[in-house]
């Protein structure tokens, strides 16, 4: 429980280049708070972002990954973000299969405008992960 | 009576500089020489990569010549010495796994002056190809 | 003398805001006159318009680059004063008083808000208005403003004057292109709604305002008492509205069902009715979502009349309405969403004073017959919203129309490219990387200790170089930091500054001025991921080294190289030689551009035999006009062979009767039209009497009528078989019904909906004729569609049981595409049809046309080169049809016939390792821009740098990295990711 | 399918009777060539002939005891790069047609010209079982398959749900035994490629009416077994996969499943539907500078190097599992007896419903990563419906 | 000379410990680490927890060497070739600090081929190995057979004597004294092992890492006669091992017929430091058309083919450096004793030209050098 409260978990974020980094700039312009353990990270599209990359910061030393992109139909290159979808659809399965904890992914669409959805995000996320508690593969020496 | 009807497929890499200019004017000086020699030019002897002889066994050829210019006249400074030990090489591993190849394939320098020593060559090493019959390799299937 | 090359634009709604970026795009200059204080405190109308939740139309414009080029000089709390002269030498005068900050000069580093002494509110007399794409706008409210001059003083750049000069100035246009904004109906125009007499009664617009920061969430409807209403209204107001009030733009049926779905979605147990009179989805995907809310549970309730009640104090409203049966009902709900239209423009009168231009009689500016934009003045131009009520599509093909139609008036491109910067290639070179920190001015000293984070940024493995630098984003700035990285002799940079999506030119700029290519550099959001997001200082420290250690790995990697050009051809090929068609080719033609016009049939012009005299008459003159042109080679009885290539490389064969033909072009231009849908059933073909519309208007032509006149809408139209509404049928059929009147004949229109839309409310004549309306349970299309029956001489039409005799029944038929030709064709182009048959709109209209980021998209190339026009896009009146090919033509203007057209990422591009490239195409598929195509002989993919938008689908689907972007390459992107996490 | 068919018959075994029909293929010069397996010089193994004399066939073996290569990456090698220019029939196990068929759709594989014929597949043992002694390896196998006992067999093909491809609309013509009487078989055709060649075989003879009879009833009867297997086949694996589960879920004992990897990659070798060149794990994007993995080692306290191993195995699967055709071989080649095609098949299945997919049953269906639904997949989208009540979030 | 091929490894110097030979590498590496004197130690180490197997790891916690720690510096076991994992780790450039690595005789002879390739760089190397008493072929450490044969292996290696369960090639391997190690572990022959153990510090940096070690400096000839006995029964075994595979075509065909292509020893093979090997390049993607010819020359062909291809090339591409190791034996799914015939192979060309892989950095690969005046009877 101690613990609980003392583990400050490390999350990346991948937004992409047009609405989720928007959506922080918005909520830098805003003022708005975030926890600093969450870290962004861009890539010029959702859809641009391979499953690897996804899993890697999971073996890595991350305890949990989130992206966002463009809403269905705002993508700055279409499709992008349905195809992200997929991907991320993969992901969390073999994550699931594997028993590796799907939930420390999620998925959720910020737009430019949308500070307050950003900040949200990673705050909510951030908490989630909290509770979760520090994802085990992260201190493996083994992986 | 199958031997002689043998005629062999001996595949020849003649160096530029010497001996292709070697064969060359033995074809002008119309010499006399078997037409089992299947002629391929590379710039130097030393361009010759163990793998070129092994893909011409192993395509079906009976014998392989390599031939370039005498030691010390290497258009290159030095390409036909390290041809000469890429041939030893590969004649030391033939030798050791007791794969006939190993006397099927032959180095030799020819200067560019030397036609009729060409054709000598050529005359030898077609004799003693067709006096070793058709490579065993051309009738393997599970190669 | 030579025509003025530059355009005076009036006004920011969406047509000007497009026409002002073509015209940027091909190299005209253009004055942008502000009527607000700000970039586009108007920027709302395009909430209350869009039916989407967000928006970032604006965003689209590259403003930050022409200013630098040139080519936009733009004015605020802007008043046009005097217009003299002629079109092509217009002398314009108008004043203008600049923004108190200036945005260039501005490094939004908030010291003047924190200085401000006045509190307003939540903030300060001073405040920043983020949601503007363009930047972020300082804005002084000057009521409580004390001028005490404290935010002057402190900023750090001068860039804040709080007293600006009001300016008059002079200039000499070609053109003027009046684009003034959207205008939302007032509280009293809606008062018969309760807007402003309750807290139960909000507008759509105001639901999304309210949605911006977090896009539509549950505390966007959430009441004042903070309780969360579970019964709903959405009402499309101007369908109740005293005529002449509120305007409905095209779209608003379909964004009052969005926002019934979105409730649902967020709320699924709420009880949610949409009130309309008629549900008029005319554009693209509408039907679609009319079907999916009824699926989602959303009730949809048609009425003839309807008020709005709320209680002054309980979170209730009364839903006074009457059913089109006449009976009167009440339904009381806790939050009625108002959906509403547009005000007729208010400026009208002011304008024509100024500019001799006239309005409508609805008061909206008068246009030229045919014409998408030219108003009574030559030279004159109005878009959008100022020239009546319209879908957003229409508004922003306004605005590259416009650009078709002004060439005329224009003189020579006046705005030229600037010299690039020679860039060293650092190939050879030992790794240095130099780590440039910005303090904004001093501003981040406090918030966090940089000194502390440079020492350990000049620790990092690889950085042999790091400072704190005071800035990167002004004019000094940028200087000052190239000077730095050239005597810092590094060849790789990390910049952590602030936002790279509004200032990545600048630092460009400052890189490229050291000589250096972006691909080595990277640019860091310190103050929006770091300073202005955290307080802890630790945190703080950890979070900028983990993202310059990022920086840092990934630049490590970077490699120069040197952008491709590519020629773009300017010659124009025209499949279809219809109206569409013979627009684009003219227009053109018209532009010096060599067009080749395909024509199946033997002669050109199309289906005109539905076309009124004057209709004819303007086709007849395109024709000649086509004849006339040495510019245009026409080929009928023609038809597309075969097609290779991509945007601006096309390579055509075409099959002539005699010998193929084989061209090269840079755009094509889809416009093999559609055909009429013929009716099955309804005794159709087999009595006289029942005939279509098109065949009702030859009668009439042919002086013919008669007494009772029956009318079945949506025959073959909004069925399973064709889902969608074609657009054309319920005008055509008033219009036909209301002279039918004039002559004295009882007329009965049986219908779902009437999908009537544009400035002329013909439905409020026809009513007014004395038409009468029976509407037929259309959800239900198996047993909704009446029955026409024999009845001795007559014929009857039976709808729910009752009989009504009819001498003619006329049916509305729809549009269908030609299904086997766009096929064939779509497969020939490579280029998409959509659900609805038609070939798509340029790009994917998720989730549906009006998403009008997706109309607005400013990528040319998106559309690879093509552009269907006119019906082969979708169901289009006579006019409309020429404002899909105008707005097609101004579209290809931007890109065609440039000689040294660099990749539209320049060196950001796509790339493939080909050695590891195995073929197999899966990135081929999912490039959204045919930028791929795989070598049948090598057996490995190729890139068209010309079409990459560089989105990297192509790396995330590749499984080996054989794809790659340029700055996004295998190894960067790895290595920079564990960085972050060390 | 079509109910275009034949009834194999003979005295000597059905897998004489198909050996006779194929030589009758080549005779017919209705293929120009088969692809099949025979058995090597030294009689320990089976390797893939692509061969045009009928003589040779005597040394074929349609279903031999083991898979020493998927008969899916053999048709891969052999029309990678184009559609060759003789008809081709390739005999081959349902899951290797599969395999085919996916790598067709990465075009990696160009079928135009060749015939996938398929058999009732009993399974094969598993590869270091049978070299232990391959003759005593043959009989047992010869023994199993006879009563279609898959307990020798490997354990993916212990819980196979796909060992008849008779739905498969990819495959051309199947050879169903299970359930037939001794002796007999019928070959069924899948496509109109197929349909063709039984045409061009039929050897007409009997009265055309009483042979269809006898034909429909064969393929019925064949057909009912068949259905019934699968029911139970199906069964077994979703029972074995949720013991499998039970037995890796779990960062704790996932990393005991793969800590005996030694990174040969050779699952990722002999894996058919693997057609990379060189595996992105091999890729300089995983080659880091040391300093990468001595931070990586302070951090976990060690680093298990060579490093990436479990991303090795999770990343391949994200980059094929949706095609994975369960077909074992990774299984046979691990060096280190770890259960990878378990486990892949495992992921495979699981993925492949998530995203509505079946690998290598047809060659329309667009592989799911290039293809998308605008209005799918919603429960991968975290929901937003109100604003997240944090303290922290407030302006400053 | 047999004297000097075990001997003219040593240096003079040696340091006599009273700890037995496991807990003294133990406590030499974890003081290394505690001290921070190196940076991780590159050893092998368990891996999955009690139930998992054996692999190497960069260890950098100190405890890993405690007691009951993860790391097994000496477990006679060999799951990776360790010279090719250092080249992994040195490929893009020296380590900044000091790097300890637990290596046998020819992973380090691996990497210093590698080294002479430019494939790694030994500055800040440490490089700790052992007299071999060969190591358990892989299949032993699933099943825990490994487990309970170590006492054995100790037994026989204080007898000098090779378990006849450890790899072949190990029994057959004639260089099993490390060369060019900075520390070597006297195993082989060594009485008490568990009691006692040497250390030979065969270079200043092995001086100054293991000097404050607890223990007695002992110099001058060193009794070898166990090494030297250890040779020449290798030697024997050797010689029989080879005479095992037979020679000729058909041999070769039948030894690699059941090959399966999955080119697993290439990718263990620590010298075979290729990205992309040829045979798995586009020079070996054939289309369709080439088979088709073969087909029309020989009535058939196997596919995939190039199956003696792969290992003849790859024997002129690798024999001459190749260290003997036996991974490509070990990982063969196939049972193909791949090793045997490469270690054949490779002796005879490296005695041709009088070449030992690994033995000196400073030795040049024969096929990157020439004399003038040789092997004139090959050239005619």
């Amino acid at each position: 429980m101690s613990e609980e409260r003392e583990f400050v978990p490390k999350i990346v974020y991948f937004m992409c280049s047009w609405c989720g980094t928007g959506g922080a700039e918005t909520a830098a312009a805003h003022h708005l708070r975030y926890p600093e353990n969450v870290i962004p990270s861009r890539v010029n599209c959702t859809g641009a972002l391979p499953a690897v990359h996804v899993i890697r910061p999971l073996i890595e030393g991350a305890d949990g990954v989130v992206i966002s992109g463009c809403h269905p139909g705002d993508c700055h290159y279409d499709d992008g973000n349905f195809r992200a979808r997929r991907r991320v659809a993969l992901v969390k399965s073999l994550l699931d299969t594997l028993g590796l904890e799907p939930e420390r992914v999620w998925f959720r669409y910020v737009a430019h405008g949308e500070g307050r959805r950003f900040v949200d995000t990673a705050a909510e996320f951030n908490d989630h992960i909290t509770r979760l508690g520090p994802n085990p593969l992260k201190t493996r020496s083994d992986t | 009576m199958e031997e002689q009807a043998f005629t062999p497929t001996i595949v020849g890499f003649l160096c530029n500089w010497c001996t292709y200019a070697a064969a060359d004017s033995a074809g002008v000086s119309r010499f006399k020489m078997p037409p089992s020699v299947m002629v391929v030019r590379v710039m130097c002897s030393g361009r010759v990569d163990p793998l070129f002889v092994l893909t011409a066994f192993l395509l079906g050829a009976d014998g392989v010549l390599i031939s370039g210019c005498w030691p010390g006249q290497c258009h290159y400074q030095t390409g036909n010495l390290q041809a000469r030990r890429r041939t030893t090489l590969l004649k030391s591993i033939f030798d050791t796994l007791g794969l006939e190849m190993g006397d099927r394939f032959r180095l030799s320098w020819i200067s560019s002056s030397e036609a009729p020593r060409f054709v000598q060559v050529v005359k030898e090493f077609d004799k003693q190809i067709t006096d070793l019959g058709p490579s065993p390799i051309q009738d393997e299937l599970f190669l | 003398m030579p025509n003025e090359s530059t355009v005076l634009i009036y006004g920011t709604n969406l047509g000007g805001y497009r026409a002002a970026y073509a015209l940027g795009k091909r190299g005209h200059k253009f004055i942008l006159l502000n009527r607000g204080s700000y970039v586009d405190e108007e920027k709302y109308q395009a909430l209350a318009q869009l039916p989407l939740d967000f928006c970032w139309i604006c965003g689209h414009m590259p403003q930050r680059a022409f200013k630098a080029s040139g080519a936009m000089q733009d004015c605020y709390n802007a008043q046009l004063l005097a217009v003299s002269g002629e079109a092509g030498h217009f002398h314009v005068k108008f004043k203008k008083r600049d923004k108190p900050v200036n945005n260039f000069a501005c490094t939004e580093c908030d010291q003047c808000i924190e200085v401000c002494p006045v509190e307003v509110g939540e903030g300060k007399a001073i405040r920043v208005v983020p949601e503007a794409g363009w930047e972020n706008c300082y804005v002084i409210d000057f009521e409580h403003c004390t001028r005490c001059g404290a935010c002057e003083e402190v900023c750090p750049t001068g860039a804040l004057k709080v007293e600006r000069p009001e300016e008059v100035v002079e200039a000499d246009v070609g053109a003027i292109l009046l684009a003034d904004a959207f205008e939302e109906p007032s509280d009293d125009d809606l008062r018969d709604f309760g807007l402003g007499q309750g807290p139960s009664v909000i507008r759509n617009s105001e639901v999304a305002r309210r949605s911006l920061l977090t896009n539509f969430v549950r505390d966007s409807v959430r009441l004042p008492s903070g309780r969360m209403p579970q019964t709903f209204a959405v009402i499309v107001t101007p369908h109740f509205n005293r005529p002449g009030v509120e305007y409905e733009n095209y779209n608003l049926s379909v964004s009052a069902i969005y926002r019934a779905i979105r409730l649902k979605e967020i709320l699924p147990e709420a009880e949610v009715t949409v009130f309309l009179h008629d549900y008029r989805g005319t554009g693209k995907g509408h039907h679609q979502w009319y079907m999916k809310a009824l699926d989602a549970g959303v009730r949809v309730e048609r009425a003839e009349t309807l008020s709005v009640v709320p209680d002054e104090t309980v979170e209730e409203a009364a839903i006074h309405y009457t059913s089109l049966e006449g009976e009167s009902r009440t339904q009381s709900v806790e939050l009625a969403i108002l959906v509403t239209g547009q005000s007729p423009p208010s400026q009208m009168e002011e304008l024509s004073r100024l500019t001799g231009v006239q309005a409508d009689e609805n008061g909206f500016c008068r246009l030229r017959p045919f014409s998408c934009c030219e108003t009574d003045v030559d030279g004159v131009f109005a878009v959008g919203e100022l020239t009546g009520p319209k879908g957003n599509p229409e508004t922003v093909w306004d605005g590259c129309a416009a650009l078709t139609e002004m060439q005329r008036y224009l003189g020579e491109k006046n705005v030229a490219p600037g010299a690039a910067p020679s860039l060293r290639d650092v190939a050879g070179e030992p790794t240095r990387v130099g780590v440039f920190i910005c303090s904004c001015f001093g501003q981040f000293d406090d918030r966090m200790d940089l000194p502390g984070l440079v020492e350990r940024a000049r620790a990092l493995p690889g950085v042999s170089h790091a400072e704190i630098i005071e800035g990167c984003c002004t004019g000094p700035t940028i200087q000052a930091t190239a000077e730095r990285i050239k005597e810092s002799g590094v060849n790789r940079v990390v910049l952590a500054t602030c936002t790279p999506l509004q200032k990545k030119g600048k630092y460009d700029k400052a890189v490229m001025t050291a000589g250096l290519s972006p691909l080595l550099c990277e640019y860091l959001r310190f103050r929006e991921d770091v300073i202005q997001v955290h307080t802890d200082p630790e945190g703080m420290l950890m979070k900028s080294l983990a993202l310059i250690r990022g920086a840092v790995e990934k630049v490590k990697r970077g490699r120069h190289v040197s952008p491709l050009v590519d020629t773009f051809d300017g010659r124009a090929l025209v499949v279809g030689g219809g109206l569409a068609g013979l627009t684009a080719a003219t227009e053109i033609a018209a532009n010096g551009f060599p067009v080749v016009l395909v024509e199946r049939e033997n002669e050109l012009g199309g289906q005109t035999k539905y076309l009124d005299e004057e209709q004819r008459e303007y086709v007849k003159g395109l024709i000649s006009s086509v004849n006339a042109s040495d510019n245009i080679a026409c080929y009928t009885q023609a038809k597309l062979g075969q097609v290779e290539g991509y945007a601006g490389n096309y390579h055509a064969v075409i099959e002539t009767p005699t010998t193929p033909v084989s061209v090269d072009a840079g755009v094509i231009f889809v416009a093999t039209g559609a055909q009429e849908s013929l009716p099955q059933g309804f005794l159709y073909g087999e009595d006289p009497a029942v005939m279509t519309q098109a065949e009702l208007a030859e009668r009439m032509k042919g002086g013919e009528t008669a007494d009772h006149v029956a009318m079945i809408q949506c025959v073959g139209s909004r069925t399973p078989e064709v889902p969608y509404c074609s657009r054309l049928c319920c005008n055509q059929a008033l219009e036909h019904a209301i002279l039918l009147r004039e002559q004295g004949a009882e007329v009965t229109v049986f219908y779902r909906d009437i999908a009537s839309y544009g400035k002329t409310n013909y439905y409020r004549l026809a009513k007014e004729a004395g038409v009468s309306f029976i509407r037929f349970p259309g959800d239900d299309v198996e047993t909704g569609y009446p029955e026409v029956r024999r009845n001795g001489a007559g014929l009857e039409v039976v709808s729910e049981g009752e009989s009504h005799p009819a001498d003619w029944v006329v049916l509305s038929t729809g549009i269908v595409p030609d299904a086997e030709n766009n096929e064939a064709l779509s497969e020939l182009l490579g280029y998409p049809l959509d659900y609805e048959g038609f070939f798509s709109s340029d790009i994917s209209n998720y989730p549906y046309e009006e998403a009008i980021k997706k109309l607005t998209k400013p990528f040319e190339l998106g559309s690879n080169g093509i552009f269907p026009v006119g019906l082969a896009h979708s169901p289009r009146s006579f006019e409309e049809t020429i404002l899909t090919a105008k707005d097609a033509v101004g579209r290809a203007l931007v890109v065609i016939g440039k000689n040294k057209m660099p990749p539209p990422n320049k060196m950001f591009v796509a790339a493939v390792h080909e050695s590891l490239c195995m073929g197999c195409g899966v990135c081929v598929d999912v490039c959204p821009y045919g930028a791929r195509v795989i070598d049948e002989i090598e057996r490995v993919v190729k890139i068209r740098p010309f079409l990459c938008d560089s989105c990297g689908s192509c790396v995330a689907i590749c499984p080996n990295n054989a794809s790659y972007l340029q700055d996004f390459k295998g190894e960067q992107s790895v290595a920079a990711l564990d960085a972050l996490l060390v | 399918m079509s109910d275009n068919g034949i009834v194999l018959a003979a005295e000597d075994g059905v897998e004489a009777a198909f050996i006779g029909w194929l030589k009758e293929t080549l005779n017919k010069n209705i293929f120009d060539a088969l692809l099949i397996p025979v058995g090597t010089p030294a009689g320990d193994s089976f390797a893939y002939l692509l061969l045009q004399e009928p003589a040779i066939l005597d040394s074929a073996s349609p279903l031999p005891p083991v898979m020493p290569v998927q008969g899916g990456k053999a048709i891969g090698r052999l029309t990678m790069r184009e559609n060759p220019s003789k008809r081709i029939a390739a005999v081959v196990r349902p899951c290797e047609a599969r395999a085919a068929i996916e790598l067709s759709k990465l075009e990696q594989a160009h079928l135009d010209n060749v015939c996938l014929i398929t058999l009732d597949c009993p399974g094969v043992l598993p590869l270091a079982d049978y070299l232990v002694d391959p003759v005593a390896g043959a009989a047992r196998f010869k023994e199993a398959s006879a009563q279609w006992d898959r307990s020798p067999m490997r354990p993916t093909c212990q819980v196979c749900d796909h060992f008849s491809l008779r739905q498969a609309p990819g495959c051309d013509l199947h050879v169903g035994t299970l359930g037939c009487p001794d002796g007999t078989a019928v070959v069924v055709a899948g496509s109109s490629k197929g349909d063709h060649v039984l045409e061009q075989m039929d050897m007409g003879g009997q009265d055309e009416d009483e042979q269809a009879d006898f034909l429909n009833t064969a393929v019925t009867d064949w057909g009912t077994q068949v259905e019934q297997v699968e029911e139970a086949q199906t069964e077994r694996r979703r029972q074995a996969q949720e013991d499998l589960r039970e037995e890796i879920a779990g960062a704790e004992k996932l990393l005991g499943v793969f800590s005996s990897c030694i990174n040969c990659h050779n699952c990722q070798r002999v894996c058919p539907v693997c057609y990379c060149r060189q595996c992105y794990f091999e890729s300089a994007a995983l080659k880091l500078p040391a300093e990468n993995y001595l931070a990586r080692a302070e951090r976990k306290g060690a680093l298990r190097f060579s490093p990436d191993t479990l991303l090795f195995h999770i990343g391949r699967a994200s980059h094929m599992a949706l095609s994975c055709v369960s077909c074992g071989a990774c299984e046979d080649a691990c060096p280190m007896d770890i259960p990878v095609g378990q486990v892949f098949s495992l992921l495979g299945d699981r993925a492949q419903k998530a995203l509505g997919y079946v690998a290598g049953t047809s060659l329309e269906d667009p592989l799911p990563l290039v293809s998308y639904e605008m209005d799918e997949l919603h429960e991968v989208e975290q929901p937003y419906v109100e604003v997240y009540p944090n303290q922290e979030v407030q302006d400053a | 000379m047999p004297e000097g091929a075990t001997s003219s490894a040593f240096a003079s110097e040696r340091l006599q410990i009273n700890q037995g030979a496991e807990e003294t590498v133990r406590e030499l590496l974890r003081s290394l680490l505690e001290s921070g004197k190196v940076n991780a130690v590159l050893a092998l180490g368990r891996t999955g927890g009690p139930s998992g197997g054996v692999a190497y790891s960069l260890f950098r916690d100190p405890e890993a060497f405690g007691a009951d720690g993860d790391a097994l510096p000496l477990l006679p076991f060999m799951p990776a070739n360790a010279g090719g994992l250092l080249s992994r780790l040195t490929l893009e450039g020296p380590v900044a600090e000091p790097v300890a690595a637990v290596v046998k005789p020819c992973e380090l002879r691996a990497f210093i081929e590698l080294v002479k390739l430019s494939q790694g760089n030994l500055d800040n190397i440490l490089l700790i190995s052992s007299t071999c008493g060969g190591v358990y072929p892989l299949d032993m450490g699933i099943d825990g057979s490994l487990e309970k044969k170590l006492p054995t292996y100790w037994e026989r290696m204080e007898q000098g004597e090779l378990d006849d369960d450890v790899r072949p090639t190990c029994r057959a391997c004639e260089s099993f004294v490390p060369e060019g190690a900075d520390i070597t572990v006297a195993l082989l022959g060594e009485a008490d092992l568990d009691t006692q153990c040497t250390l030979h510090l065969n270079t200043e940096r092995g001086a100054a890492f293991a000097g404050d070690m607890e223990g007695t400096t002992v110099s001058g000839k060193r009794d070898s006669e166990a090494l030297e006995r250890s040779l020449d029964e290798r030697k024997a075994f050797r010689e029989e091992l080879f005479a095992g595979v037979g020679v000729g075509l058909k041999d070769l065909i039948h030894t690699f017929g059941r090959c399966i292509g999955c080119h697993g020893c290439k990718t263990v093979c620590p010298i075979c430091y290729c990205r992309l090997c040829y045979f798995d390049s586009q020079n070996c993607e054939r289309p369709a058309g080439f088979y088709e010819g073969e087909l029309a020359r020989k009535g058939g062909l196997r596919v995939p083919s190039d199956t003696v291809y792969f290992q003849l090339g790859r024997m002129a591409h690798m024999a001459i450096s190749c260290v003997g190791c036996g991974m490509c034996t070990d990982v063969c799914p196939a049972d193909i004793p791949v090793s045997t015939m490469f270690s054949k192979v490779g002796a005879a060309a490296q005695a041709v030209f009088d070449y030992q892989p690994g033995r000196d950095v400073t030795e040049e690969i024969p096929l990157r050098t020439f004399e003038e005046e040789e092997f004139t009877e090959v050239a005619t």
